[in-house]
């Protein structure tokens, strides 16, 4: 059993994710607020989530399934502290705009 | 067998942690310790030039594997080549200690860096591993960091780090050679060896032969240093405290004319039979270049530091040469340089310390305010010029005679560095000690008994050698012999015959005198 | 699911039950610290002790994996998760003795804090469990909560300092850089999936097997997958291009937490990287291997150039960190020949480093942020112990004779030399010549400039022991680097 | 006592060691009698081992001393020949005198002991030259001499003029090494040796006139001129007067200078095949000769005179070694060793008696105050006019007769020395005629007298070999050059004509040194012929501004390059580069930090693109596009 026996189903899943990680990634490169920016790293999660489901059915394994779980606890795991550090930010700095927070560099 | 070598090596490690643990309140004793400590590995040296047996090979032999898997070792050994180095290295230390009665700051540290050095130098021109070499070769490294970097002059940070990186990147270039000759020998030994008498026995291409020679000559070149990779030196020299000076020319440089022969030629014959003459070529620039620009040096100190590069020029050029005498030039010229050039350190350190300028126009007439000083500095001086008598001739004479027969012209243009020293060492003599006392140096003071006695040694050394080399010569010249037939048994390369021998070989009469074959004209043509 | 071996994760358990122990000391005994150090303490020695024992056991019964479960129908539902091997033995002593160290030198950092230093010293045993399962997965999935475990933890570590500006900086750009790469990760997971059917490493149903068996025409979503994976790891070793987050990080997190968070993850990602690409995609050897070449030529590159351009002390480690991130991507290449290169390298930087920093918490504070190199003027003077423990760690981490990181270049070197990457040994070396500057530089203030500030005298047990330590093994790995070399040869991972 | 031989060099080297540790407490008039007594030793040590040789038919014999340069075939050791004994007796005969001389002149003087220190360093330095028995050996002497010369010409080094003397000295000097050097080099490369033995033993292999022995014998020469201060190194002659008067006189007139000689008859056998370079040698000597003689005539300064003087004798000697006549050539070494020793003694006797003063348009009428001098310097003065029967007769004349006897080209040559014969009686009778005859012209306060014994007596010593040591090696009676004939006997060597040239030859330049006597006679004496007061010929007395025209065309555009290669090539060039790629380094550094803007996006998009180059990189490499 090969991925080419699979192509027409799976391929369009997997297309579909492709596409979503994508937007996730363009998201968290152009936007400025910390909570956007971590809304598009959920999406990115999501689609990884979207693609194990989809090869899981079509190679009828549990693995799948079981990784998207995984990816989904650590995903609130993230959110939880993700957001603990943007109140911090916010409180501190009465903003979410990532660009403010950059006094270090070089 | 009593272990000699890791003995006389461990005996300045310990030394540093005695040092080291001497009380706080204590400190006078510092010094006094510090220099009967340093008298011991200078016995054990002397033991072993008395005992070196003139058969030549290596002695003392110690080979203890350490990392199986690469086969990296204390494997270490002397022969005629090392034995001299290291009791140079031996002598001159006990000499520096007493030179740095005027260092106040730190002196605890100062000596203990002093001892690392004397473990690091003495290690190199023992090892017979290359990694063991490398680590050695760069430990010299911290230490001379140290004294430059503390105890120098105004522009010692400066100084020590151009020091330290200029070095270390030839260091990098010798690590790349020295694994990639390990990882070459690799399949022929079946497994990776640093030890330096098995990777002698391996064959390699002759390209890789060529990149591994100049790896590794990179880094010496750096350390002698040849031409155009000598400008670290004057800084550091002027920098440096006078016994880090000392040091610097006196055993320092000479790791990299030794790493030319144990290594270089030993490793790549056919890659030195094939490049020596441009090495050649740079140490004769070396030398000219070097005495022009010490001609005009307005520091003294800088001026003694680029007649270093002028005279290691000759060492290189004897090395390459690749015959007896001038290999043994070579190798004596080490021992002498550092012994002369040494000397003419700790009297610039000694009258630096009565005046506080380094600077050739500051002094004038000190001959008539300081005739002992004036005495001394003369003696070092010719010592350096190579007066016959004093042991700079030696090897100057015999690397200038053996090298033309390999590099005629060459040759011709280093002898005009013997010229030219005359020239810059006795203007600046001249300078510096002639003519009537100026109103600065009218009371100063001349040497007192402590650094009588740091000169008398080096100068009683300096005349021994000069007039009686043989024992010295009697103990290298077996091994020396054994490098050139080595590079001759594999390369092409056959040492120089006299050409009367070449013509009565060909047997022509001499009254058969048109016969122009007969006739060869010029050196080894 | 009947006897559960709890030998493979003992380790984690040990940290787990720690961390938990010393929220409830907190919680319930009151604020003394020294309580929750006897907690840690017992924590991450039951941690060492138990991957002393799990190397006992290797070697006595060879390695096995745990922690796995089959359907009815014989179909794996998951393989085995975790593997004990020697590798992942070594592996937990290297961490629990970096761990231990940070936490000894930074246990100013967790005093200042106050009631807060319990639930610092939680995370960070937290995180180091998360660090070990990274070592010892057998699965990605596996290896991505092991990750995840340890950088959220550290998220929050970054973070922790509250009340000091930059601190939420740091843990905003660690956490949002941090994710992402995660991200690219799970999503590099995903598609290895998606071309194998597998993420095990090991088992009848692995990677390693499905490419064993199938041949592959058209690579593609495989190698995708693989180079999500890459960056992914590269990324929690601070490898450049990925790197960038690492100095603003460090600069703004307490100097304390940062002696634990660039170290130990490098441990953890090095070890994970290794596990991954050589039990999983070893038969793509020739296509990764030249991406973790050139990824290492670029950090050593990178990290080099930027760190001589630095003035704070953070963020010149933090570079220099980036360089031995390429450093140690050789090392994972020579890892090919020779693992107990890849081991040395990895164990002798990981204790200069703590050391270092921990020398740095003595000098300018473990609660600070930015910490400039003027700080260390006249140290020499001022405390020479200090000074020359400085020098000893500057000289390793410059690779000179006579200290451990000289023998970590020589070995790894060698290994890389063998497999065939002459040129990337001739451009490290030629780099870590440059790298002499920013080392050196150190040296140089603080041993050839005087200052007037009083003395720094080096009083606290803890930051004694941990900088003690540190030089005796970086010295003492430099002159017998058979004690850890013998003993890490040995340390492979399941086959 | 042939074994006992080393102890000639013994002996004067061991008073300047002990003198140079002991000399200030051994005092003032003890130094110089013990450095004296030792000379002398050193004489009569030489006396009674050359005793065998007078009998002739002595074929020398070589005395091992210590092994030294084994692999350039070489021990130290001495070889005792009719050549090394003649050239030994000369350095200790005349070096005793002048040594005895010395402890007056020097009387008083502040370095008193160290003076006697030097003088019997250059005595042993000057034997090891002569003695040795192999090129290396030689090489030894030759620069040691060279030391002692640098030293007691600077003696009074806090006159700047006297040290820039020393240096002058020591560096032309090395300039002729120079040469000296690389002739060893190819002797070495030829016979695989540089003992005598091996390589004159072996020189009848060499072809003759070959391109090897040309070679060879032209370095030699290079040394020999710089030695001996002949065309064009003889530049530090005439400053090397700065130093006292009988250093003068024992180096830079009788013995150092003589050196050159001694290298070329001791090396017979190679210039005797190299036609060619005993032709240089002879041009050479013959140019020398006239041009110094000339440049003499125009010296107002007594000792420079003399220096020219030497130069232009020198040149004799070498006309004669280059014509082959080696015998001639070393006799008038020998006899100019005595007259012109004689004559610094003697000068230095009238600079004494005179205060210091050297100019000798301020001296004139001190025939009555210094008897004893002028008796002795008229001696001189004849012998070295070439006045019969005075030992310069004999060595010169038979020098021209030589050089005329070859015939052909030599004749030009044989008309150069005839010239600078008539020069040599010309210029040295206007020494003796403004110095001794005529009025007072000395400045005030001075009160010329003569010298103490121990001055005037080593004059009288000398006066008397000056006047009959000619007659050692006469026509009628050649006796040196049967001593010395074991020493060039397998050479070809020239010998006078045969018949009544000779006595021709003689008669001419006898006549034309009376000819030179008479011209200055009527010029200085007599005032016959038309002379200025204080007369000035500053082209001539500026030497034709050789020095200056060195100074210029070597001195200041080697300065200039030494100046251009140490402040711009080295420090801007080789140094900057160095430091350029240090700041290279540090701008790619703070370049670097340009990425680093702090804006997490930007980090986050770097790692993106970094990500999409590895997959990039991955999908390329494996082969999926």
């Amino acid at each position: 059993m090969t991925m080419s026996d699979l192509a027409v189903t799976a391929g369009w899943y997997m297309a579909l994710a492709a596409l979503l990680f994508s937007i996730g990634a363009i998201g968290l490169l152009t936007r400025r607020n910390a909570l956007v920016m971590f809304m598009s790293i959920e999406l990115m999660l999501n689609s990884v989530n979207l693609t194990f489901v989809a090869v899981g059915k079509e190679l009828r394994t549990l693995e799948g399934q079981i990784a998207t779980l995984f990816v989904m606890v650590v995903a609130a795991a993230e959110v939880t502290i993700g957001l603990a550090i943007i109140v911090a930010v916010f409180r501190r700095r009465a903003t979410a705009s990532v660009d403010e927070l950059s006094e270090m560099k070089g | 067998m009593f272990p000699v070598l890791a003995f006389l090596v461990g005996l300045p490690v310990v030394a540093a942690i005695v040092i080291a643990l001497i009380p706080k309140s204590r400190s006078e004793l510092l010094l006094p310790v510090a220099f009967g400590l340093s008298l011991l590995p200078l016995a054990v040296a002397g033991y072993m030039v008395w005992t070196f047996n003139t058969a030549g090979g290596f002695q003392w032999v110690e080979s203890t594997i350490w990392l199986q898997q690469l086969r990296i070792g204390w494997t270490v050994g002397v022969d005629g080549i090392s034995l001299f180095l290291v009791a140079l290295t031996a002598f001159l230390f006990p000499i520096s200690i007493l030179a740095s009665a005027n260092i106040s700051d730190r002196l605890r540290g100062y000596l203990v860096s002093l001892f690392v050095l004397e473990t690091g130098v003495l290690g190199v021109f023992i090892a017979l591993d290359l990694v063991l070499f490398f680590v050695f070769f760069e430990i010299v490294l911290i230490p001379m960091f140290f004294m430059i970097g503390i105890w120098g002059s105004s522009n010692r940070r400066y100084a020590a780090i151009k020091f330290f990186v200029y070095t270390a990147f030839g260091s990098a270039f010798l690590l790349v050679s020295i694994i990639a000759l390990a990882v070459n020998a690799g399949p022929a030994l079946q497994t990776i060896s640093f030890q330096w008498n098995e990777l002698a026995q391996v064959p390699m291409t002759s390209t890789l032969q060529t990149w591994l020679f100049f790896g590794f000559a990179i880094a010496f070149a750096i350390k002698v240093p040849l031409f155009p990779l000598h400008t670290w030196l004057p800084d550091a020299h002027t920098e440096a405290p006078t016994a880090g000076s000392v040091l610097l020319a006196g055993v320092l440089l000479k790791m990299g004319t030794y790493g030319f022969i144990r290594f270089n030629l030993i490793l790549f014959p056919e890659a030195t039979v094939k490049y020596g003459k441009w090495i050649a070529l740079l140490a004769v620039i070396g030398i000219v270049y070097a005495a022009l620009v010490a001609t005009v040096q307005p520091d003294i100190k800088r001026l003694v530091a680029y007649s270093s590069v002028s005279h290691l020029g000759f060492i290189v050029l004897g090395i390459f040469a690749l015959t007896l005498t001038s290999v043994q030039g070579g190798i004596i010229q080490m021992v002498n340089h550092g012994l002369s050039t040494g000397a003419l350190f700790l009297l610039i350190g000694m009258i630096y310390e009565r005046t506080h300028t380094r600077k050739i126009a500051d002094y004038g007439g000190l001959a008539s305010t300081m005739p002992i000083f004036s005495g001394f500095f003369l003696f070092a001086v010719f010592a350096s010029v190579g007066l016959p008598g004093l042991n700079g001739f030696i090897g100057e004479f015999m690397v200038l005679i053996g090298s033309w027969q390999t590099f005629p012209v060459l040759t011709v243009v280093a002898a005009s560095g013997v010229v030219l020293a005359a020239v810059y060492l006795l203007w600046a003599y001249e300078r510096v000690f002639t003519g009537p006392p100026g109103k600065a140096n009218k009371d100063l003071e001349d040497l007192n008994p402590r650094e009588i006695a740091i000169l008398v040694p080096i100068a009683f050394l300096i005349v021994l050698l000069g007039v009686y080399p043989k024992p010295v010569l009697d103990r290298m010249e077996n091994d020396v012999n054994a490098v050139i037939s080595r590079i001759e048994q594999s390369t092409s390369y056959e040492r120089p015959t006299f050409d009367l021998e070449g013509q009565l070989r060909i047997s022509v009469p001499a009254e058969q005198g048109n016969n122009s074959s007969g006739e060869s004209s010029e050196g080894s043509e | 699911m009947g006897n559960i071996a709890f030998l493979p994760i003992g380790l984690e358990v040990a940290l787990l039950v720690g961390a938990i122990g010393v929220l409830m000391v907190a919680v319930t005994m009151g604020r003394s610290s020294r309580d929750w150090a006897v907690v840690a303490g017992a924590a991450i020695g039951v941690g060492f002790v138990i991957s002393v024992r799990q190397w006992v056991v290797v070697g006595e019964s060879g390695t096995q994996l745990a922690f796995g479960t089959k359907g009815a129908d014989g179909l794996a539902v998951a393989n085995q998760m975790v593997a004990m091997d020697k590798f992942g033995a070594l592996g937990g002593m290297i961490l629990m003795v970096v761990v231990g160290l940070a936490l000894i030198g930074s246990w100013q950092m967790v005093k200042d804090l106050g009631s807060r230093g319990a639930e610092f010293v939680a995370l960070i045993l937290l995180s180091a469990a998360g660090m070990h399962m990274m070592i010892v997965s057998a699965n990605l999935i596996m290896l991505f909560i092991g990750l995840e475990t340890a950088s959220i933890a550290l998220y929050v570590i970054a973070g922790f300092l509250r009340n000091r500006r930059g601190s939420d900086e740091s843990a905003m750009k660690y956490f949002l850089m941090g994710s992402f790469a995660s991200a690219l990760f799970i999503y590099g997971v995903a598609l290895v999936f998606a071309a194998t059917g597998s993420t095990s490493l090991y088992g009848s149903t692995s990677i390693g097997q499905f490419l064993a068996g199938n041949a592959m025409p058209n690579p593609g979503i495989l190698l995708i997958g693989i180079g999500l994976i890459l960056v992914g790891l590269a990324f929690k070793m601070s490898a450049a291009p990925f790197h960038q987050w690492a100095p603003d990080v460090y600069q703004g997190a307490g100097t304390g937490a940062v002696a634990f968070m660039s170290t130990g993850v490098k441990v953890a990602a090095v070890a994970a990287m290794v596990r991954v690409l050589y039990i999983g995609f070893f038969q793509f050897y020739d296509d990764w291997s030249m991406a973790v070449a050139l990824i290492a030529a670029l950090s050593i590159l990178v990290g080099t150039a930027t760190a001589i351009a630095q003035s704070d002390l953070k963020r010149m480690l933090a570079y220099s960190g980036v360089a031995h991130a390429g450093f140690l991507l050789i090392a994972v290449l020579a890892a090919r020949v020779s693992l107990d290169a890849m081991w040395f390298y990895l164990a002798t930087y990981a204790v200069s480093l703590v050391g270092m920093l921990t020398v740095v918490t003595v000098v300018a504070g473990a609660s600070a942020g930015p910490v400039s190199i003027e700080s260390f003027r006249g140290l020499g003077k001022r405390s020479p112990m200090l000074a020359a423990a400085i020098a000893v760690f500057m000289f390793s981490m410059a690779g000179i004779p006579g200290t451990s990181g000289f023998v970590a270049k020589l070995v790894v070197f060698t290994a890389a030399d063998l497999s065939g990457f002459r040129w990337l040994v001739v451009l490290a070396l030629v780099a870590s010549v440059a790298g002499l500057f920013f080392y050196l530089r150190i040296i140089v203030v603080a041993f050839f400039e005087d200052s007037d500030t009083e003395e720094t005298p080096l009083t606290l047990t803890g930051p004694r022991i941990a900088i003690g330590f540190a030089v005796a093994v970086t010295v003492g790995l430099g002159l017998w680097p058979t004690l850890l070399l013998d003993f890490a040869r040995e340390a492979l991972p399941h086959l | 006592m042939v074994d006992l031989i080393w102890l000639v060099i013994a002996l004067p080297l061991l008073g300047a060691v002990g003198l140079l540790f002991l000399g200030k407490r051994i005092g003032e008039p003890n130094s110089g009698r013990i450095a004296t007594l030792l000379v002398i030793a050193s004489f009569f040590i030489a006396l009674i081992a050359a005793l065998p040789a007078f009998g002739g038919d002595f074929e020398g014999e070589n005395i091992f001393l210590f092994e030294w340069l084994p692999s350039l075939g070489v021990n130290f050791s001495l070889l005792w020949d009719p050549l090394s004994a003649m050239m030994t007796l000369v350095v200790t005969g005349v070096g005793a005198l002048i040594h005895i001389y010395g402890t007056g002149y020097m009387d008083g003087d502040s370095r008193y002991p160290r003076f006697f220190t030097y003088l019997n360093l250059f005595i042993a330095s000057m034997l090891i030259l002569v003695l040795g028995d192999s090129f290396a050996t030689m090489f030894v002497g030759w620069e040691l001499v060279g030391l002692s010369s640098y030293l007691l010409i600077s003696f009074w080094f806090e006159k700047p003029s006297a040290a820039a003397a020393g240096k002058k000295a020591f560096v032309v000097n090395r300039i002729g090494d120079f040469g000296f050097l690389i002739a060893l080099m190819i002797i070495f490369a030829t016979f695989g040796s540089l003992s005598y033995d091996t390589v004159f033993g072996n020189a009848d292999k060499l072809q003759v006139g070959g391109a090897t022995v040309t070679a060879i014998t032209l370095l030699l020469l290079v040394g020999a001129v710089g030695k001996s201060a002949q065309l064009p190194l003889y530049v530090w002659l005439p400053d090397a007067m700065e130093g006292p008067t009988p250093v003068s006189a024992l180096i830079h007139a009788a013995t150092m200078v003589t050196a050159g000689v001694y290298m070329i008859a001791r090396s017979a056998s190679l210039f005797s095949i190299a036609p060619v370079s005993s032709g240089v040698v002879a041009t050479v000597g013959a140019l020398t000769a006239l041009f110094a003689a000339i440049i003499a005539i125009g010296q107002r300064d007594i000792k420079r005179v003399l220096a020219y003087s030497t130069i232009s004798q020198l040149g004799y000697m070498f006309m004669a070694v280059g014509a082959t006549a080696y015998v001639a050539g070393v006799f008038h070494l020998l006899t100019h060793a005595f007259f012109k020793a004689l004559l610094f003694l003697g000068a230095g006797a009238v600079i004494h008696g005179m205060h210091g003063e050297q100019d000798m348009w301020k001296m004139g009428g001190l025939r009555k105050k210094m008897p004893i001098a002028f008796g002795t310097m008229v001696v001189a003065w004849l012998a070295i006019s070439g006045i019969p029967p005075f030992a310069g007769f004999w060595s010169k004349d038979e020098i021209l007769a030589i050089t005329y006897g070859k015939g052909g080209a030599w004749v030009a040559l044989w008309a150069v020395g005839l010239v600078t014969a008539a020069l040599t009686a010309f210029y040295m009778s206007r020494l003796m005629f403004l110095t001794f005859w005529g009025e007072p012209r000395w400045d005030d306060g001075i009160e010329p007298h003569e010298s103490p014994r121990s001055m005037t007596l080593p004059l009288v010593v000398l006066a008397v070999f000056a006047a009959g040591a000619g007659l050692i090696n006469t026509p009628f009676r050649p006796s040196l050059e049967h001593f010395l004939e074991p020493a060039f006997a397998f050479i070809k060597v020239a010998h006078a004509p045969e018949g009544i040239t000779p006595w021709v030859l003689a008669g001419v330049s006898v006549l034309v040194a009376l000819g030179g006597i008479a011209v200055a006679y009527r010029r200085y004496v007599t005032r016959t012929l038309p002379v200025e007061e204080g007369e000035r010929w500053d082209l001539v007395e500026n030497g034709f501004g050789v020095d200056d025209l060195y100074g210029r065309t070597i001195v200041l555009p080697g300065k200039a390059v030494a100046e251009s290669a140490a402040f711009t090539v080295d420090a801007k060039g080789v140094d900057g580069l160095v430091n350029g790629v240090g700041g290279a380094v540090k701008r790619l550094a703070d370049a670097a930090t340009v990425l680093q803007t702090g804006q997490v996006r930007s980090y986050g998009t770097t790692m993106f693109l970094g990500a999409v180059a590895v997959i990039a990189w991955l999908l390329i490499r494996g082969g999926a596009f």
